[in-house]
Formats: structure tokens, C-alpha cells, sequence
């Protein structure tokens, strides 16, 4: 057996002992028990895409066992970074959710979650190696209703069951798109070998049918919109170190799928194909954080910046997919590496954010921001790990989401050598759009971090906070340290990403070669950029400013007093700016965008309109867009279901008959059929 | 050897020049209203003083709060050394191109922001808030009008476009250049808090944008966040001069071009003064929520900057 | 355009300072080394204890081109935590005792109080009143009186320029 | 010799265009005039330029012609029309002003995208600026249909022609005199008649909101 047949087994083997000691053991050991065989399986499937990076070796077994067959297995280039961040957050999220799901005991079943949380990451570990059409399509179910057990954790809350309910609904058109893409892909035989189905080219038409409904199925999954809405419903109500799996490594599947379909399997396309993706990229980037401002659920704020990093991952992708249509393969290639890098990066300070997010849940029971407040002095550790992630999400260098987006940007500068000028005039448009996107995570992360951490505390929950348990600030290091030790090796995780995307036989890459030299020099030679030379300097500069303060002699005493409020008496938290506050002036600037509902009444004393007794202002967000497109949809359905009620009777003897009747009919079409 | 010292040098050169030049604004402006005014070296001497005088910290403020100068100032001096202000090409090109300086710029930002918020007092939660947007808003104008840039020098690299304007020194009045240059300085106006987005000598809380996140902050604190802001504006000053201008940078490190190169940067920046002070006098702030209007209009120009270079190129 | 010929045939109008009547009361002696820090930068927080505005209008000449006090490089800030100097008017009413304390307390160290107008030496017309606590040097240490009611704005300038000891010559 | 021209040509009818974006931006509708006047500036301008380059002189006499015309004249009239109706003010236009900016910007995109084959086809050295000439008279357009007050719309369609102009001399190097010369009539003339209405819209509702005229229905 193979380093990597081993490494495979052992994976499955590790996570299905952590499920089988969740469910079997007690409250506490099972707890322990399970989260070690997620976290040690996870482990596995970390060293498992290192080796398949390092060696560019191909992992592929067929299991012929009469229960599995037509099951394929194989390990390529594309299937290592996935294999990569699905061990990085996995990892991370089962240690903390040793200590996390402590909370649960006595309230929810802590062996379904402990046994589920073990199947989620297998399902993930083999999506990723799927080489078939059944295999995928397969797993892909699986995964989708594990994860949809896992949000249902707590499941008294009414809210859980709607937002679980809305992600198995949206999770399933998806499913049928993929269904009926992979029925026209591979001519109606599931099982057939993805390496067959790359030899075969198929019709133009049915390339371009096969691409949007991959399109449609993917993106269902990713979280892109219009097909977003269950992920900022769902992602909150999870419990903390399962959110940080959905948002890191769940949504991410869709990013792999796309790229095995389009990239993989179909070798890219037409320029619309990668214009179509830019598109939805730049309007998923921009609506996500758009909304992300609004929101005040710390959680929720997360889930909608999941759809914001989805959108960047897609412009890179698209962009990707345009240059290669147009033949210009090394802008193409940095394109797909830029998107994979950011699709790293993003499981990890998502995975890192939301992890830090649910410590402060555990620590003040609520995920308002508006009673939050003064955590920092609480719960430093928690804060230090929230600020490193809250500062690589808003790609500030030398942070990884900056080496990332640096990349994209770079990606799409070189939209300039397309020789079509009206498409190349939509470059600049989404440069622009993207630039915004990240202007706007960074005010929303100055939003999220100083409400929450800073200042005094809001409510009494918050000023009652504690430190999270070790073993959850060990889950958060993990993801804090891979945060900057990714942003700082960009020269060393970009060639070995276009490595990864050299092993796709049949794209012709001009240029995989990424220099190893220190500073990143992007193959267009666009710009330069060195982030550990950035972060050294940024770090010298740090401690030669108290240096030179010293040298002058400058006065170092400091007196502690209180904070300047004009001379008032005391300061009370109901002086501080709130989130609501925070974000006003660009609720304000975005009004025709958010169209947002205004609501005020004015209680006038009886004698006279001059004496006001009391004003009430209400003024609420509801995502329009969302309101034209599901509204109908949900309309019809209702529709449709009323017409269709007079089926049901409730009499056993009615459904039985409709049983015979499909079953004559279906022997009389195989009959007909030759 | 001697190019190492020369980076050094200009590093030193920016620090020690940026509170004159903003002196220099205050000086012309006073003139302008008919005042002596103070001298243009006022603002040395007020940092002296905020460097010897105590300093109060809010009891609800955290290490945020005290570690913001000195990000603040470590992030905007980061910037001073990747800009070209006397020399192309430089060695330090590799380090970062123009979307690093962006980005440390909204580094400086982050830090910032947060501290006004850490304190807990109104004021500053609104500056935080304020200043975020704005910064949020020049966005894409900045990564479009570098866009544009790019296009003509092939590269977003600061030392391949002021070697690319040398070359061809016609291209400085080609309406793309001339468009981006003015989308970049209404942002430079944005992002360093000049007239008619923020008035740099407002006491007015409830318009303050930059001056209301530093509000709680005195003595050592206030003179590096004083002095980061400084050489932010001369940063930002001598980036425009050199990127649309850059007629007298020097190309070889012989003292005759360095000096000429220090000569002509003082002239530049000196008429960049003018034209700030002339302007400050001349126009009143804008009220808060015509910023973004002024930030579409300087959008509006980058993306008009862009066509043309295109069409031109 | 019409603005700039304007500004170029006004010219400047500021006034010199010369060392004018007996209106600045030193009130105890400021320590050389403050007075050598603060020497030419000095930012002055304005806090109104409860006078009747009259000061303030004088003050608020000091901006004027006429005055100019930056030319003495002095300037007016927004935040006490600026400040160096804060220059207080009025009798101290018992509002304003807890808010002129807590602007003291917010300065950072080392600082210096101008008090000015008659009221905020002897209350003038409030003395005695249930409203008021007293005179501002009951309330903080005041370093330089400044008399009148209201005093001119070059009083005050002299006054401000007394306790830093750069009063021009005789 | 023919780079600078181009650069000339299209630096100006960047100018003009600036001129027309500064409709959408400022609120008062002397600032409009003074746009206006400004924008004829720089057209006689390139005219000008056109002229010197092509050594035509009848140019040059259109050039003056549109110098006093629009760029004294008409200016001149709209602020004595303001005089009767007050200080008019843009406030709330139908479009705000960010969303106004970026349609026209937009717009001038969607300029550059139709013109591509006409610039291609050309081998005049002021073909550059035909995009950008096109961009003002969409952007005019925009102007007249998202502002309310008739006397913006009325420097709106000042403008407008502008951009005509602007065009004829830059893709064919100005039509003949005489043609000029009517049009320049029509133009007189037809600013004569939208006086006319404007003085009876205000004269009838006492504002000079066009909204005003759905009222004539009833």
C-alpha cells in the first residue's frame, strides 16, 4: 500500500472511531474521545494534501466490494489544497469544539453532534477525492444532509428549524442542477471514470447547458448570489465550531466543484462563461459586505462576509476562466491561483472569526453585538486571536487575505491585454467594485471588532465575560498562526498552488512556473510585492519608534483618568457609539441600494401637538432583491400545492394504489423501451 | 552601499520636512486672511512640546489605545520608505507597488479607527465611524486611477511608473494622466482630512472626522499620531508630484541630481501648498453626506482616465 | 476672484502687542522649566465656569486678523487632553464646579490656568449668589488674572503672554 | 506636430465633458451658467485649434462666432432670466447626485463602446476625442431628462448642442459656414422661445419645478 492509500485509510478510520466513541461513550469522554479521532483524521487529511502537493503524485483507487461499487476514489492537484484547508480548519474547529460543545451537555444530544461533526469531515475528506459522477454526487448528498443535522443542533429554537428548513431546500435545487449536469456530461452513465469524461468533449451546446447548471448547482452550495440566503440563516444558529467548518471548508466545495467541472473536466469555455462568474463575483462581494455592515449578530455579520469572500474567489476564478478563452494562459493561471489562495485564506480567518465569535458567545450568551462591549479586558486572548483574523479579512498587510487580494488585483490589472475593448472596459468596473468590497470589510471589521472588544461593556452579560477554556483558544491559535504564516509565504504558497494547477493534464499552461525568489513577482510583470519583507520592516519600524522617543527624551509618564466627555459626571455604556451608529453614515450613502423601511409614530399629548409623550422610530433592512426573486417562487409553490392537495386523502388504501399505478406504468416503459 | 544610505537618507529627509510643509499651509493660509500667522516652523514646536508633556489614558481604554501611535506611525513610515520622493529606480520597488501603499494606508486606518472606538467616548466613535467611510469610499477611485497609471507604465510598480512618465514626459498631458491626477488628489484630500472633506483646525466635535478619533489621546501619543498624519500629507503630496510630475527626480545618485532633485521636490510641494491653501481658503467644508458625492465625481474622473488611456494606448 | 483682489488690497491688518496698562495679576510664579516647554506652542482650552458671554466675545476676537494670537504661536483646541493652557472666565457656578475640575484633571500635566474677567477673581455682580461657588483659583490654581469687565482681547493676549513670561518690553 | 494636435483635441473635449459633469454635481443654477459659459470657452477653443492645424480660416470665424454667441452672450441672457425668478436651486432632481455621476460615467463608457468602429474607420488626428463628444451630448441628454427645473433643462439642451458642435468638428472638421451660421440662428432663436416658456411656467405656477406642467392635464 501507497504512503497515500495509508494516509487515506487512516483518515477514514480516524473519523469513523471518533463518530463510533461520540456516539457510544458518555457526556464527557465521548465529547474528548470524538473530538481527538476528528481532530487526529483531520490531521491525516492536512499531511494528505501536503504530501499530494509535495510528491505531485496521484492517489486513485476503485472499490469493486459489491456495496460499493462504481465507488472511485483519486487524489489530484486540484484535490490538495481542499484536502489542505478541509485538515486546517477541521483540525482546529474539533479541538475547539472539545471545550465548546461542553455548554451543550445536559441541553442538546452531544453524541449526535460529536458523531456528525466526525461524518461532515469524512464527507468532506472524500468529496474532494470523488472520481466519479456517482461517487460525487453521492457524497455530495451526504455531506449536504449531515450538515443539515448539524445546523439543526439545537433544534427547540424555531428559528434553527427555519434556517435549516430554507439551506435543505436551496441545498437541493442545487443537488438537481448537479444531477441533471452530470446526466448530460457523462450521457447518462453516472459511473463513468472523470478521466473518460475529460478524453470527450462534448457538443457546444450542451458545453454551455452543462456550464450553467454547474453554475446554478455550485453556487447554491458556495453561497453566491442570488442562491446566498440560507447561508446567513444558517451559519448563526450552528453551533460556533460547526459555523466555522460550513463557512470555512462547507461552501468551499462548491469553489472545488466549479473548478473540477469547468476547469477540470471541461477545460474552460467561451469568455461569457468567465464574464458570467466575474459577475456574480463582484455583485456577491459587494452585496455581501454591503449587508454584512447592516447586521449587528456577530455571527450573522460572519455568514454575510462568507458570501462577500465567496464573490472574490469567484472574480479570480472568472477572471481566470476570460484570460484563458482569450489564450493569455499565465494571467489565466494566476488568476486560478489567486482564487485558490484566497479560498485558503478564507477558511482560515473565517474559520478563525467565527471560532472567536462563538468564544464570546460562550462567554456573554449573545450574539447581539449592542450588548457586547469592553471584552478585550475580559477575554484578551480571544480578542488578540478575533484582531488577527478581523485584520486578514479586511486584507491588511502583512496579513494572508492581503497577499491574496493583492494577487486578484494584480490578475485583473492584467485585464488590459484582452483584445475585445468593451470587455476589457469591464475590468476596470470590477477592479473598482472590488476595491470597494475590501474598503467596506475593513470599516465593518472596525465595526465588529471595536463594538464588540472595546470600550465598556453594554450589559451585564458582558461585563460578567470570562476567558474561553484552553482547548478553544488552542482551536483559534491553530487558525491564527495559519493566518500569518500564510500571509507571510506567499512566495512559497503561490508556486506550489500553480503546481497544483499544473496536474491538470489538459489545460496548457504557458506559465506555471512562479519564481521562488523572495519578493512575489506575478508572471504579466505587473507589480512586486514582499510581505515578509513588509511585515520585518513593519516590525523594525515597531520597535525603533519607542527607540527614538527614548533617544529624545520624551516624557514616558502616563496618568490614568477618565474618559473626555465635556466635563460630564460619569460615562455610561448608553454613551457610546453603537453598531447601529457605527454604521449609519454608510447605510445613509448606500440608502438607494439597502431601500431601507422607515416606520415613525409620534405620540402627541391630547392637549396639545406641541407636547410629544412619545416617538417611536423603527427602521428595518430587508434585502430586496431577495423579496423579487424567492416571493414568486414561493407563490407558485403555494400555488402548486393547493392544486395538487386533492392527491393526498390520508387513506392508506388511495397511496397504495397510486404505488401500483407507478409501478404498472414504470414496467410498461421499460417494456416499450427496447 | 551608498543607494541603502540614499533610502535612508530620503526616509529622513520626508520626517524631517512634513511638519514644515504643513506649517508652510498653515503660514499661507494665515496670509490669505490677512493675518501674520505663526511661523512655519510652528508645528516642530509643537511637537516638541506634546513630546515632553505627560500623557492621560482614559482607565477604559485598552492596549489598543496605546499601541495605536505607534502602528499608526510605523504603517505611514512603512509608506515613506516604499514611495519614490528623490530617487528612481529604487531598491526597495520590490518590497511594494502602489496597491501595498493602499493598503497600509488602510492599516493605518484600522488601528486608527479602532482607537477612537476603544475609549468609549461619543466623539470618537463618531470620527472612527466617519473616518472608515470616507476611507471606504476613496476606495475605487484609488484602485481605478492606479489602474489607469498601470496601464501607461505597464507595471503598478511606483518606480516603473515615474521611470515610465520620464521616458515620455508628453504623456503628463494626455487626458488620462490629467484626469487620474485629479481623481488622486481629490482622494489625497480625503484621505489626509484637508478642506472641503474635513477641516484640518475644526473645534467643533460634531464635524470633526480626523481630529475626533484622536480627541482622547495627549503628550508623546499625540505628537506621533500628529506627526504620522504630517508626513501622510507629504507622503501623499510627493506620491502626486512625482507620479504625474516627475520632471527633476534623480536617476543617478551623484550629488548635483540629488540636489536637484531635493530642489525641485521643495518646488513642487511648495505649489502643491499654495494650491491647498488657496483652495482651503476659497471653499467651505462640505457637509458630511456630499463626501460621497465628491468621491463619485473623483470615481467618475478615474473611470474617465481609464477609457482614455485605453483608447490612447 | 472677486475674494482674492479683496485679500491682496486688505493686506494685513494684525496689531502689534505692545505692554499695555495693569490689567495681568500674576497670581503665583510659574515654574521656569514650564514656561521654557511651553515657550512658543501652547494649546488653550477655553472653559466658560459661568460667566455672562461678555469675556467669550473678547476672546473670540483673539482669532480675528486684528489679534491673531497664533502669530504668538497659540492656538485654540478642541480637547483639554490637547490643551496646555486653559483659559476660564466667568465666577464658578455650581454646575460648572464638577465640569472645570474634571477639564483640569484632563490636562495633561504640565499646564497652566488663565483666569479672566473681573468675575472670575470676585464674582463680580454674582458674588454671594446661591448659583455661584466662587472664584475659579477656589476651585483650581490659577496662575494669571487677567482684570476688566470684559477685558480687551490684547489684555488677554498679555495676560496668556505673562504667564509664559514673553510679555513684550516696556 | 499631429500628437500634440490629437492631445489638444482630446484634452479639450475632455474639458467639455468635465464642464457638462459639473451640471450633475453643483445645485445652483448659476453655477449651471458658468459651466455653460466655461464649455463654449474650451469649444471655440478647439475650434480654434482645428482651424490653426487645418489652415482653414473660416473656422477661426466660427470660433469667434461661438465665443460671443455662447460664450458671453447666451450666459448672459440666462443670468438676467435668473434675476426675475430668484436664486433657482437643483434639489431634489429625480436622480441623486452620486447615482447621476456614475450613470453619466456609465454613459460616457457606453460612449467609447459605440464609437469603437467609427474611431477605427477614421484616420483624422482629432478621432479620439469623437468618444468623448458623443459621452457629452448622452450625458446632456441625461441631464434634460433627470432634472426638474426648466431653466436647467434649457442649459441642458444648450449643451446638448454643444456636443453636436463638438462633434461635427471633430469627425468632419466643421460643416460649411453657412450652415454654421444658420444653425447658430436656430440656436438663437430657439433659446428665444424656451425664454418665452420658461417666463410663462413661471408666470402660471410661480416656480419653475417642470414637474408643475403634469398639472396642464386637469
Amino acid at each position: 500500500m501507497t504512503l497515500m492509500g495509508t494516509l487515506v485509510t487512516g483518515a477514514i478510520v480516524c473519523y469513523l472511531a471518533g463518530a463510533l466513541a461520540a456516539l457510544l461513550g458518555n457526556d464527557r469522554w465521548g465529547r474528548i474521545l470524538g473530538a481527538w479521532g476528528a481532530a487526529s483524521g483531520a490531521a491525516i487529511s492536512l499531511s494528505l494534501g501536503m504530501v499530494a502537493l509535495a510528491s505531485g503524485s496521484v492517489f486513485s483507487a476503485v472499490f469493486d466490494f459489491p456495496s460499493l461499487t462504481g465507488f472511485a476514489l483519486r487524489i489530484d492537484g486540484l484535490s490538495a489544497p481542499f484536502l489542505i484547508l478541509t485538515g486546517l480548519v477541521g483540525a482546529a474547529s474539533s479541538v475547539y469544539g472539545a471545550g465548546y460543545s461542553a455548554a451543550y451537555t445536559g441541553v442538546y444530544s452531544l453524541r449526535k453532534l460529536g458523531a456528525l461533526f466526525n461524518l461532515l469531515l469524512l464527507t468532506l475528506t472524500l468529496q474532494v477525492m470523488a472520481d466519479n459522477a456517482l461517487t460525487f454526487l453521492l457524497l455530495w448528498e451526504a455531506m449536504s444532509l449531515v450538515a443539515y443535522l448539524l445546523v439543526l443542533t439545537e433544534h427547540r429554537e424555531p428559528a434553527t428549524v427555519r434556517a435549516a428548513n430554507w439551506y435543505l431546500a436551496i441545498t437541493h435545487v442545487g443537488f438537481a442542477a448537479l444531477l441533471a449536469m452530470f446526466f448530460l456530461l457523462s450521457a447518462g452513465d453516472l459511473s463513468t471514470a472523470f478521466d473518460t469524461l475529460r478524453a470527450n468533449a462534448p457538443v457546444p451546446t450542451q458545453r454551455n447547458a452543462i456550464f450553467i447548471l454547474a453554475l446554478l448547482g455550485f453556487s447554491a452550495k458556495a453561497g453566491l448570489i442570488p442562491l446566498h440566503v440560507w447561508l446567513p440563516m444558517a451559519h448563526p444558529v450552528a453551533p460556533s465550531h460547526v459555523s466555522a467548518l460550513l463557512s470555512g471548508v462547507v461552501i468551499k466545495m462548491g469553489v472545488y466543484g466549479f473548478c473540477r467541472i469547468v476547469l477540470d473536466l471541461m477545460s474552460g469555455g467561451p469568455a461569457w462563461w468567465g464574464g458570467l462568474a466575474l459577475a456574480l463575483g463582484v455583485a456577491s462581494a459587494l452585496f455581501g459586505v454591503l449587508y454584512a455592515l447592516m447586521e449587528h449578530d456577530l455571527k450573522r455579520l460572519l455568514a454575510y462576509h462568507s458570501v462577500e469572500n465567496i464573490g472574490i474567489i469567484f472574480i479570480g476564478i472568472g477572471a481566470g476562466l476570460m484570460f484563458q478563452s482569450y489564450g493569455l494562459m499565465s494571467l489565466a493561471a494566476l488568476g486560478f491561483v489567486a482564487a485558490l489562495y484566497h479560498t485558503i485564506n478564507h477558511a482560515c480567518f473565517k474559520g478563525l472569526l467565527f471560532l472567536g465569535a462563538g468564544s464570546v458567545l460562550h462567554a456573554t450568551h449573545t450574539r447581539n453585538m449592542e450588548e457586547m462591549g469592553g471584552l478585550i479586558k475580559k477575554m484578551p486572548r480571544t480578542a488578540l486571536m478575533f484582531l488577527i483574523g478581523a485584520a486578514s479579512i479586511s486584507a491588511l498587510p502583512p496579513l494572508n487575505g492581503f497577499a491574496s487580494e493583492w494577487l486578484i488585483f494584480q490578475t485583473l490589472l492584467g485585464g488590459s491585454h484582452i483584445p475585445e475593448p468593451a470587455v476589457a472596459l469591464m475590468i476596470p468596473i470590477a477592479v473598482a467594485l472590488l476595491a470597494l468590497s475590501g474598503g467596506l470589510a475593513m470599516a465593518c471589521f472596525v465595526k465588529a471588532f471595536g463594538i464588540t472588544f472595546l470600550a465598556i461593556a453594554r450589559s451585564p452579560a458582558a461585563e460578567k465575560a470570562h476567558e474561553a477554556p484552553l482547548s478553544m483558544q488552542a482551536g483559534m491559535g491553530i487558525l491564527g498562526l495559519a493566518c500569518i504564516g500564510l500571509g507571510l509565504t506567499p512566495f512559497f504558497v503561490v508556486p506550489v498552488l500553480g503546481r497544483a494547477l499544473a496536474g491538470l493534464d489538459r489545460l496548457a499552461w504557458e506559465t506555471t512556473v512562479f519564481s521562488l525568489t523572495l519578493p512575489l513577482n506575478t508572471p504579466a510583470t505587473f507589480g512586486s510585492m514582499s510581505s515578509p519583507l513588509l511585515a520585518a520592516g513593519l516590525l523594525i519600524l515597531l520597535g525603533l519608534i519607542p527607540l527614538a522617543l527614548w533617544v529624545i527624551g520624551a516624557n514616558r509618564r502616563t496618568r490614568v483618568g477618565d474618559t473626555w466627555g465635556c466635563g460630564r459626571i460619569a460615562q455610561t455604556p448608553r454613551m457610546q457609539y453603537t453598531a447601529t451608529a457605527f454604521a449609519e453614515p454608510l447605510r445613509r450613502v448606500f440608502a438607494e441600494l439597502y431601500r431601507p423601511t422607515k416606520d415613525l409614530s409620534i405620540d402627541f399629548h391630547p392637549e396639545s401637538k406641541y407636547f410629544v409623550q412619545s416617538i417611536e422610530y423603527q427602521s428595518e433592512i430587508h434585502p430586496w432583491f431577495e423579496k423579487l426573486l424567492y416571493q414568486p417562487l414561493i407563490g407558485i409553490f403555494h400555488r402548486i400545492a393547493d392544486r395538487v392537495r386533492w392527491i393526498q386523502a390520508g387513506w392508506l388504501g388511495l397511496y397504495l394504489t397510486y404505488m401500483l399505478v407507478g409501478l404498472i406504468a414504470l414496467l410498461v416503459l421499460a417494456w416499450w423501451t427496447p | 552601499m551608498s543607494a541603502w544610505f540614499v533610502e535612508i537618507f530620503q526616509v529622513v529627509f520626508v520626517v524631517a520636512l512634513a511638519p514644515g510643509l504643513v506649517g508652510l499651509i498653515r503660514w499661507i493660509k494665515a496670509r490669505l486672511q490677512s493675518r501674520l500667522g505663526a511661523p512655519p516652523g510652528q508645528p516642530y514646536r509643537e511637537l516638541g512640546k506634546l513630546f515632553h508633556k505627560e500623557a492621560v489614558v482614559s482607565k477604559n481604554a485598552s492596549w489598543i489605545f496605546r499601541f495605536a501611535p505607534y502602528a499608526v506611525s510605523a504603517s505611514t513610515l512603512a509608506i515613506a520608505f516604499l514611495v519614490p520622493v528623490l530617487v528612481v529606480p529604487r531598491r526597495l520597488d520590490m518590497v511594494g507597488d502602489l496597491f501595498v501603499v493602499v493598503y497600509l494606508l488602510l492599516l493605518g486606518t484600522f488601528w486608527l479607527a479602532l482607537a477612537g472606538l476603544d475609549p468609549g467616548s461619543a466623539f470618537g466613535g463618531m470620527g472612527s465611524s466617519r473616518e472608515v467611510t470616507v476611507a471606504a469610499l476613496a476606495e475605487p477611485t484609488t484602485a481605478t486611477a492606479i489602474f489607469s497609471l498601470a496601464l501607461g507604465a505597464g507595471s503598478t510598480n511606483l518606480g516603473a511608473i515615474v521611470a515610465a512618465a520620464l521616458n515620455d514626459p508628453w504623456t503628463v498631458l494626455t487626458p488620462g494622466h490629467l484626469l487620474a491626477f485629479a481623481a488622486l488628489f481629490i482622494v489625497a484630500i480625503a484621505e489626509t482630512g484637508r478642506l472641503p472633506v474635513d477641516n484640518p483646525s475644526t473645534h467643533l466635535e460634531l464635524t470633526m472626522i480626523h481630529e475626533a478619533m484622536i480627541l482622547e489621546y495627549s503628550g508623546r501619543y499625540l505628537a506621533l499620531l500628529e506627526w504620522a498624519a504630517w508626513l501622510k500629507l507629504f507622503v501623499f503630496l510627493s506620491l502626486l508630484a512625482n507620479l504625474f510630475f516627475p520632471w527633476g527626480i534623480a536617476t543617478t545618485l551623484t550629488p548635483g541630481a540629488l540636489s536637484w532633485a531635493i530642489v525641485t521636490l521643495l518646488v513642487k510641494l511648495a505649489l502643491l501648498a499654495v494650491v491647498i491653501a488657496v483652495m482651503e481658503t476659497r471653499v467651505a467644508k462640505l457637509r458630511l453626506f456630499r463626501v460621497p458625492e465628491l468621491l463619485t465625481a473623483s470615481f467618475v474622473l478615474a473611470l474617465l482616465a481609464i477609457t482614455s488611456s485605453f483608447l490612447l494606448r | 476672484m472677486r475674494l482674492f483682489s479683496k485679500i491682496l488690497s486688505v493686506g494685513i491688518v494684525t496689531e502689534p502687542l505692545d505692554n499695555g496698562g495693569e490689567e495681568v495679576e500674576l497670581a503665583r510664579q510659574v515654574a521656569a522649566k514650564t514656561q521654557k516647554l511651553l515657550g512658543r506652542a501652547v494649546g488653550i482650552r477655553e472653559v466658560d465656569a459661568g460667566s455672562c458671554n461678555g469675556c467669550e466675545i473678547e476672546i473670540t476676537g483673539l482669532t480675528s486678523p486684528i489679534y491673531d494670537l497664533e502669530r504668538f504661536g497659540l492656538c485654540f483646541v478642541a480637547s483639554p487632553r490637547h490643551a496646555d493652557m486653559l483659559l476660564v472666565t466667568g465666577p464658578v457656578t455650581r454646575n460648572m464646579e464638577v465640569p472645570l475640575r474634571k477639564t483640569y484633571e484632563a490636562t495633561p500635566d504640565p499646564k497652566l490656568v488663565v483666569a479672566v474677567g473681573d468675575c472670575a477673581k470676585t464674582c463680580g455682580v454674582f458674588q454671594g449668589s446661591y448659583a455661584v461657588v466662587g472664584s475659579v483659583d477656589a476651585v483650581i490654581p490659577v496662575d494669571v488674572f487677567v482684570h476688566g469687565c470684559p477685558p480687551e482681547p490684547s489684555d488677554i493676549l498679555r495676560g496668556i503672554l505673562a504667564a509664559l513670561d514673553r510679555l513684550p518690553p516696556k | 506636430m499631429s500628437s500634440l494636435f490629437s492631445q489638444l483635441a482630446v484634452l479639450g473635449s475632455s474639458l467639455t465633458l468635465i464642464f457638462a459633469l459639473m451640471l450633475l454635481w453643483h445645485r445652483s443654477v448659476d453655477a449651471y451658467t458658468t459651466a455653460f459659459a466655461w464649455q463654449s470657452v474650451v469649444l471655440a477653443g478647439i475650434v480654434a485649434v482645428v482651424a490653426y492645424f487645418e489652415r482653414d480660416p473660416e473656422l477661426y470665424f466660427v470660433a469667434a462666432m461661438l465665443l460671443l454667441l455662447k460664450g458671453w452672450l447666451i450666459p448672459r441672457l440666462l443670468r438676467r432670466m435668473e434675476g426675475p425668478f430668484g436664486a433657482e436651486q437643483e434639489l431634489q432632481p429625480y436622480v441623486n447626485t452620486a447615482t447621476s455621476l456614475l450613470i453619466s460615467g456609465l454613459l460616457v463608457l457606453f460612449a467609447y463602446a459605440v464609437c469603437r468602429p467609427l474611431v477605427a474607420l477614421s484616420h483624422l488626428p482629432t478621432r479620439a476625442g469623437m468618444p468623448l463628444a458623443l459621452g457629452l451630448i448622452f450625458v446632456s441628454l441625461f441631464v434634460i431628462a433627470s432634472r426638474k427645473k426648466a431653466l436647467t433643462q434649457v442649459i441642458g439642451f444648450l449643451m446638448l448642442e454643444n456636443g453636436i458642435a463638438l462633434l461635427a468638428v471633430l469627425g468632419t472638421y466643421g460643416i460649411p459656414l453657412v450652415v454654421e451660421i444658420g444653425v447658430f440662428l436656430d440656436l438663437l432663436l430657439g433659446f428665444m422661445v424656451m425664454q418665452l416658456f420658461v417666463y410663462r411656467i413661471h408666470e402660471t405656477f410661480e416656480s419653475l419645478d417642470v414637474e408643475q406642467l403634469g398639472r396642464l392635464k386637469h
